[in-house]
């Protein structure tokens, strides 16, 4: 029986390593068949920003890889909306994160859920393995 | 009842490893399994034999060397994280080309595949940072 | 199910202990760590934010309380425990939650 | 003198652009980077923080602001730099002060 | 001309290891003759604790290498008032740290300066280098 | 105007050591004086010769290797900070018996005397850490 995963992330990118290597194991984790779920919360919201360019700090920008979050049948991406409120943020200021769903003649789909503080307490609740970064 | 056990912090900068260390070494004493630790992050600088801190104090590495000794741990040291961060052993150095290796006893290093496995196969997985 | 939560930053310097507080469930129970365990000592806004989580239950690593010299300043209703007592707390709750 | 006060941690998730705030002196410039430069964005606590900061000059780096896509939500009258830009600022005041 | 070197600590001890490495720092900087200060704010005022005892969590004890400062002609020490008080500690929390005065014929003196946060802002700036830890 | 530059963490984990890199960098075409670069804490760790990151990733060892070689850099590793660590040159890994080494090219091992040395003789001392 598939086990729920739940990676949790809560670090801005590029200050520190977490995001990146967060993405990672989430690339990885893809292929082991579980019920895996994203979520971020705190300065996690920034990882999914648009329009990072990050040539002159010298660093990879790995932004675009979350768009392809989806072909690897990984969309359901959390993302707390007192988190976004709090910066902010509103879901435009996020990258538009789709997947297209098999059993609906391949129709495309959001990926991001917004979830208020008190829903995604009832998501972390629910996960066997919940991975922190 | 089954653990695992993520390091993802170095040695002394911060005491994520010394935790986890504590924990692991609980843990079995109590009669539970530990299936595996994993290293990741800037946890990969666990794994080195060169450090020599002072005599008055510990030595993480060689701790988690003796205790993966006496216990028989499976200690994997992500891969991935370990190439950015010089943590080599003597096949990988040499397939890289270069001169010296720095792995200490008891640790191998493999994909973050095993982390994977490692929340699957295990009752519980915790994870020790920063 | 049951949720152990671990925080291990100090509730003055970092926003960890109060986003945990905001997404823990209630049944959960909440082991302060490391330099977490200052958010278990008296006299100070930690303390409040402990007595108004209702439902929740707390604990502390008491060797990472007694190597900060804070053991004689805890709370009153905190449950102390030891290395092996964490271990117990990861084995008596379904899933153990860093809060890094 | 005048002192460059150099902050690398979201004020969101760290205390430390409050504790830069409440010990930086008037006429003195703080300079978010890194991660800090969320401090520099519109809409928040951070930048009503800034506002209120009388007499403290404030500027961000600007490849750090690019590279988390936040250059084009930065408050009106911060300074944008680059890594020249730092420099200058850092030879232009008299000490500068890493708060980490 | 000897410059004013500050050693700003905010961080707690044992959770990282810059409190350690920074008493290392002081301890060889006393060598050279300079102007030296330390400051405590914020989470750095745990660094002076009374009563701290590590061997259950396996590290070295170097609190006691506080109250050898003073031997060290390190007897300037800030500690911020309003970083005790949210914090619920108070004077009598922290070390009662010494030096011996040899102009006053090696009078015992109080090394630890309880100053207000606007005071402490005020000898910040007047260093010449702050080291943070 | 002379610099010197103190980083406290390693490469990758946080971007401390590429922001003094870069700030390095910049100091020197705008033609001031670098008197020292100074690596404590888990700054010491970028001072490894063994890191192979990924092909699409900067290098960041062999960027402060390439930078010192360019400029004439003194790239001081705390030699404390590095034995807790396991960052050893050939000297000192046979003076502690140890059988490799790792220390990049242009690094060199020595004293926090050297730091204290780097506060007196520079205009300024930017620290970089987290």
């Amino acid at each position: 029986m598939a086990k729920k995963f739940m990676y949790l992330n809560r670090k801005a990118p590029y200050g520190t390593v977490y995001a990146l290597e967060s993405l990672e194991v989430v690339l990885i984790g893809a292929a082991f068949d579980q019920d895996v779920s994203l979520a971020f919360v705190g300065d996690g919201v920034y990882q999914l920003t648009k329009g990072q360019k990050t040539d002159d700090i010298g660093q990879k920008n790995f932004s675009p890889t979350y768009s392809a979050l989806g072909d690897y049948d990984v969309n359901k991406i959390y993302v707390e909306k007192e988190s976004l409120e709090e910066r902010g943020l509103s879901l435009d200021d996020l990258q538009h994160l789709v997947w297209e769903d098999e059993d609906e003649d391949w129709a495309e789909k959001d990926s991001i859920r917004l979830v208020s503080r008190a829903e995604l307490a009832d998501v972390l609740a629910e996960q066997d393995i919940t991975l922190s970064f | 009842m089954k653990f695992s056990i993520q390091v993802n912090e170095g040695p002394y900068q911060h005491q994520a490893s010394d935790t986890a260390y504590q924990f692991t070494k609980a843990a079995l004493a109590a009669g539970h399994e530990i299936f595996r630790v994993f290293f990741y992050h800037d946890g990969v600088n666990n794994a080195t034999r060169l450090a020599v801190p002072p005599q008055d104090d510990r030595n993480v590495s060689a701790q988690w060397s003796e205790l993966a000794k006496e216990n028989d741990l499976d200690m994997v040291v992500c891969i991935a994280a370990a190439q950015r961060r010089g943590i080599m052993d003597a096949d990988e150095a040499k397939r890289q080309g270069l001169d010296a290796d720095n792995i200490a006893d008891g640790f191998r290093i493999s994909g973050l595949g095993q982390l994977i496995e490692a929340g699957i196969e295990s009752d519980r997985l915790l994870v020790f940072g920063a | 199910m049951a949720t152990l939560h671990t925080v291990n930053k100090s509730p003055f310097e970092s926003a960890t202990f109060e986003t945990c507080l905001g997404l823990a469930k209630s049944g959960s129970t909440v082991l302060l760590i490391e330099d977490g365990v200052y958010a278990a000592t008296t006299g100070n806004s930690a303390a409040d934010a402990i007595s108004n989580a209702e439902g929740i239950n707390f604990a502390v690593l008491g060797p990472d309380a007694k190597a900060r010299g804070v053991e004689s300043k805890l709370a009153d209703g905190i449950k102390v425990v030891d290395y092996t007592g964490f271990v117990e707390l990861a084995a008596e709750h379904d899933t153990v939650q860093a809060w890094l």
